[in-house]
């Protein structure tokens, strides 16, 4: 086993990891941008470099710098948790001349399943349904209007190298496709340094599915069972959930296996998922693999008692899978909520900020993977995640109802957050009943949301009157005195009564 | 102290009395409401109305409020009544329509128009940056560009003047 | 199902039943004491209502008071948490007079379990090993020194309304029996209202063992496997686990069996407990029954997967158990430690006040059961717990590992904590081994905490000096000016590199 | 600054310098550090020695220090320089070894002595309960109580002072 590990990255997932290895008795190593010096990945860690200023171009994307502190550290493997270089073949590549473990899959595996269009047109080789579309990046602006017309709207454009809902466009007629492409080929080139864009056909109403994988060296496999990753705004997943409520045993044992004969055709090493489109008719197609660690997890290990992370560190060490695919049992439910540092209210716009208090909720079948603490300034470069929160429940309708229990407790303030959208999904009709796909929130969800009654206005405005009311007078309190610094006035004061107790 | 509550189009007129340590008695539109409210952390106020226990949640800039209670966001202005005629009589608070602000500090990524530029309402004027998400901003209203603040490249604040269309 | 529950109790465990009761959809109504009233339990529920002052025999432990709430909101159920009301059988009686639930077992049950002295005599009768000495109260001081001789030092003097390690004293030798006594009887008179107290022949080296049982208006009963809870300060309960290393899968169905059987004795309803003392050969011993819902039940929740509390809010309203026997699975490891107000390098020496801050340990596998919050000013009054961390792991190992990962992850400041004590127990070579008994913390832990070389003591020096010569030239920036309030003193200050920055 | 530290027996000396932003070199016993230290959240520290990280939780009242750092209590007393060398030359600090104080802030349940009694030292003198726990209070020292200064039934502070053996 490694005595030390580099992670080379931040916030919540760099928290994670090191929460796994500081279990497994592992070495930590940090590495930290200049706004990251109080970060508590830093703290957590038992070393920590800086490796330059706040832009992740400059910091945290920076091969030579990791590398460069992998070596002065003395850490046997990297941790690369999910975004920044996780799925970057060229730094696999220099990890292995290097001598130095990533903990991911090999370079050959990241570069076949990291772009989209060769990911598809292996799987489709092995027969696996995939969603209509190009398999070659498009070249010019007008191929991908003739492309376009050609699948017939409404289409997706998709960063070849991308994830997580960067780069991704949906156009829905003619008119927007020009500046969808130049929207998504910009985010693409600045998220992923590659402005390359494929086409698919959009398919109307899709749930989104995706199966978790595990692999070692010695050419064993195991799926720990099928996320739902349905609720989604911009295209970026906020809420995941296991199981999925549209997924029957049989479903799930045909996606596992498909999913796994997906991993094996590129001897795929470590944890990787296999995203899927769920139509209607609960047909599936292969939508791509992610080969890194999932934000969303979490969901699998609080139904299957698995922990994914202490796995990948394990088998990246060459360890066999501790389990087998008989092993793996789906108890319960889980389901998890991507608090972001966002404004709900305002099309979900990024609010970084200080977080001038904190109270994360506890109690039984709670868990809560956060990267901030009281006082953190949460900085403008980087993902607003604030925490991923989970609860587990024997099933969904107790999940939902501790999802909705742990909500209410959540407390951060300074910077407003995704908090109060999740506990208004948790009490939406269609999301309790698992009426929902993939355009639930932009479409459905904020129109109910709208015609909502709220119930507590007058509580709301009478508790911020009093806020007004006790701020004005701390403000006459400090004024009164030194503008008219007489006895006569402070006496005056003095007499009203209540007044100094609480000034 | 008086104040006038705006909550969409309606106005409400709003007394808050102190009455004991922590207890308040707030009027509005005439009804009195007893509470007791104690100010727990930060800006989280725990308040019993009757036995009704609440926690709420106040976030205000200026005199603009926005409220959470159990997940639902209040949003609504709250002025004190001798500062709103004060500024009622000045005349403050006309413009601004034709303002584009940055909703969020950020990286101005690209400008989509030039000084002098003819816009539509809705037309997408600057693009902003922030956590590597791409926000376009528009013009609320159709007019010229009167005036750019910023450049390219530039970081800038929350509430940042960006851009004017007249 | 009720609609409306009355928590009459307050800190950790009323925020728990709050959060069972959430999460079930069903009102609740707390109640507090002047002291309490930013507690979180007054936060967390729907309705609040002032009982009176600080002491708790002028507030949480007044009956008539208690009612009167119940009844003036309409709840049609109370649970009484643990401490308390919860084994007072005058509060049962007194329930049911005025037709509302009780959560928890009959004034029968109470009666009989809540006399440990009856109880032992009941048990005796049914076959069940107990430890040997009276089986009545005692009278007088000459029997306590009579019976104390008879059955040979060392002895233990037990309040017969005792619990939680209160008017609990263990007597080496007959000079320290009279001092002993009258410690005991006050604590109890104080504790308890009853200051009867009995003696036990005191086990040596013996282990604590527990079942957790589940029973039903309808004469079902489960048990939920064991907790062993050995690791004990002042024969008080600090740290619990499940499953127990000394609990054979033998061993643990008759003991589960023998329990169940304690239990329909008294026609048992709810949740309960039955406590056993195990000696070095794994003979067992019943020690006495809790007719409440335990302070460490979640290490239990943790390994079954079961709410207990909401188990206990069902059968109250008259619903069967949920679950059978069979269904119950005792799956990986769970251990809790107490976090307590306390010194534990000053004989665990309470110290309320104010917690000025606070961060919460998350990630995988940790539950956190907290009844504070940061600003929280810990009163006087009460029990000086702050919250219960509770940690899963896969086995033993991981639990541990798990556990002082997460401790190391809490801070609290502003009050003294056992986090650090909890931390030094699992780090311990005899605790990681599960070689210990009883006596463990007393005798070996302390003694070899003692022989322990710190690692550390350059970089605590460092930091308190950097933190004293900051304060100092805050203070000196600030006295400066107003004492010599000239512009050359100003200039003087301003002109030396770095000052005005930090000011 | 210099300091003297006081660890167990030993007496070290301690000087502080500032180098830069938050960067501090520390002198023990003329055996430089250099260290990054950031005060993080309330008395917690996070601190950058060389490149190896700590959390730091230094709790300070007067000049005495518990410092923690994973789980480990370090105790000692640091005391500027200056101002040793003035309480050393004005003599105070050596009452207090006979006077019984409340260690937490409690209730008086039980005198166990009265006024001019004599006492053994480690006898018990005084019974303060908190949070339902009785705790007996010891004498440090063989004497005569000289003074009581609090009655059954008073609520005490941390600290306070309870009786005085002579």
């Amino acid at each position: 086993m490694f005595r030390k590990i580099l992670i080379a990255n931040r916030g919540e997932i760099a928290v994670r990891v090191l929460r796994a290895c500081r279990e497994m008795g592992i070495r930590t190593v940090a590495v930290y941008s200049e706004v990251d010096r109080n970060a508590l990945h830093v703290r957590y860690a038992d070393e920590a470099y800086l490796i330059g200023p706040p832009s992740a171009s400059e910091s945290y994307l920076v091969i030579d710098k990791i590398i460069d502190i992998a070596k002065r550290s003395g850490a046997e493997a990297i941790h690369p948790g999910y975004g920044f270089l996780a799925e970057n073949p060229r730094f696999a590549d220099r990890c292995e001349t290097e001598k130095i473990r990533l903990i991911g899959p090999s370079a050959h595996a990241m570069r076949t399943m990291g772009s989209k269009t060769i990911a598809r047109k292996t799987v489709q080789a092995a027969g696996v349904p995939v969603v209509p579309g190009t398999v070659e990046p498009i070249a010019t602006e007008e191929d991908v209007f003739r492309v376009a017309k050609e699948i017939g709207f409404p289409v997706m454009l998709k960063a070849t190298a991308g994830g997580g809902g960067k780069g991704m466009r949906l156009v829905r007629e003619e008119g927007e496709l020009r500046s969808s492409l130049r929207m998504a080929k910009s985010e693409a080139k600045s998220a992923f340094s590659d402005d390359s864009v494929y086409i698919e056909k959009y398919i109307e109403k899709p749930r989104h599915v995706e199966i978790q994988l595990l692999g070692d060296r010695h050419g064993n496999y195991v799926h720990l069972c099928e996320r739902e990753c349905s609720i989604q705004r911009r295209h970026q997943k906020v809420i995941e959930e296991s199981p999925s409520v549209i997924v029957t045993p049989e479903m799930r044992a045909a996606m596992g296996k498909v999913a796994i004969e997906a991993a094996r055709s590129v001897r795929y090493e470590g944890a990787g998922t296999c995203e899927f489109l769920v139509d209607a008719k609960r047909n599936y197609y292969f939508l791509e693999m992610n080969t890194r660690l999932q934000v969303e997890h979490p969901v699998t290990e609080m139904v299957t008692g698995i922990d994914i992370v202490k796995e990948q560190i394990r088998v990246a060490a060459g360890e066999k899978l501790s389990i087998r695919q008989e092993d793996v049992r789906q108890i319960g439910h889980a389901i998890e909520c991507r608090v972001y540092a966002e404004d709900p209210d305002r099309n979900f716009i990024p609010c970084p900020g200080l977080v001038t208090s904190l109270r994360t909720p506890g109690g039984p079948g709670v868990r809560d993977d956060s990267g901030v603490f009281e006082g953190f300034e949460i900085p403008i470069y980087y993902d607003p995640i604030i925490s991923k929160l989970v609860a587990w429940g024997k099933d969904r309708t107790e999940a939902i109802a501790r999802m909705k229990r742990a909500l209410t407790e959540y407390v951060v303030t300074g910077v407003k957050t995704t908090i109060p959208f999740h506990i208004r999904v948790m009490n939406n009709r269609h999301f309790i009943e698992g009426n929902f796909d993939t355009n639930f929130i932009d479409k459905v969800f904020f129109k109910e949301e709208e015609e909502r009654q709220l119930e507590n206005e007058d509580v709301a405005l009478i508790t911020a009157a009093i806020q007004v009311f006790l701020e004005e007078r701390k403000r006459a309190m400090a004024q009164k005195p030194a503008e008219s610094a007489g006895p006569v006035s402070m006496w005056k004061y003095s007499t009203r009564p209540g007044i100094r107790k609480l000034g | 102290m008086n104040y006038i509550g705006t909550i969409g189009e309606k106005e409400v007129r709003v007394s808050v009395r102190e009455t004991g340590v922590a207890r308040y008695a707030v009027t509005i539109d005439g009804q009195e409401h007893l509470v007791d409210a104690h100010q727990v952390q930060s800006s989280v106020w725990s308040v019993l109305y009757g036995e009704t226990s609440f926690e709420v949640d106040v976030q205000g800039k200026d005199e603009e409020f926005e409220v959470l209670i159990s997940g639902d966001c209040y949003k609504f202005t709250l002025m004190n009544e001798q500062r709103r005629a004060m500024i009622r009589a000045g005349g403050k608070g006309a413009a601004g329509k034709a303002m584009v602000t940055s909703p969020m500090p950020g990286k101005v990524v690209k400008l989509l128009v030039k000084e002098g530029q003819e816009v539509k309402a809705d037309q997408g004027v600057i693009v902003v940056e922030a956590m590597k998400m791409e926000n376009e901003l528009k013009s609320a209203v159709a007019g010229k560009v009167k005036e750019i603040f910023v450049k390219e490249g530039e970081v800038v604040e929350s509430g940042a003047k960006l851009l004017l269309v007249e």
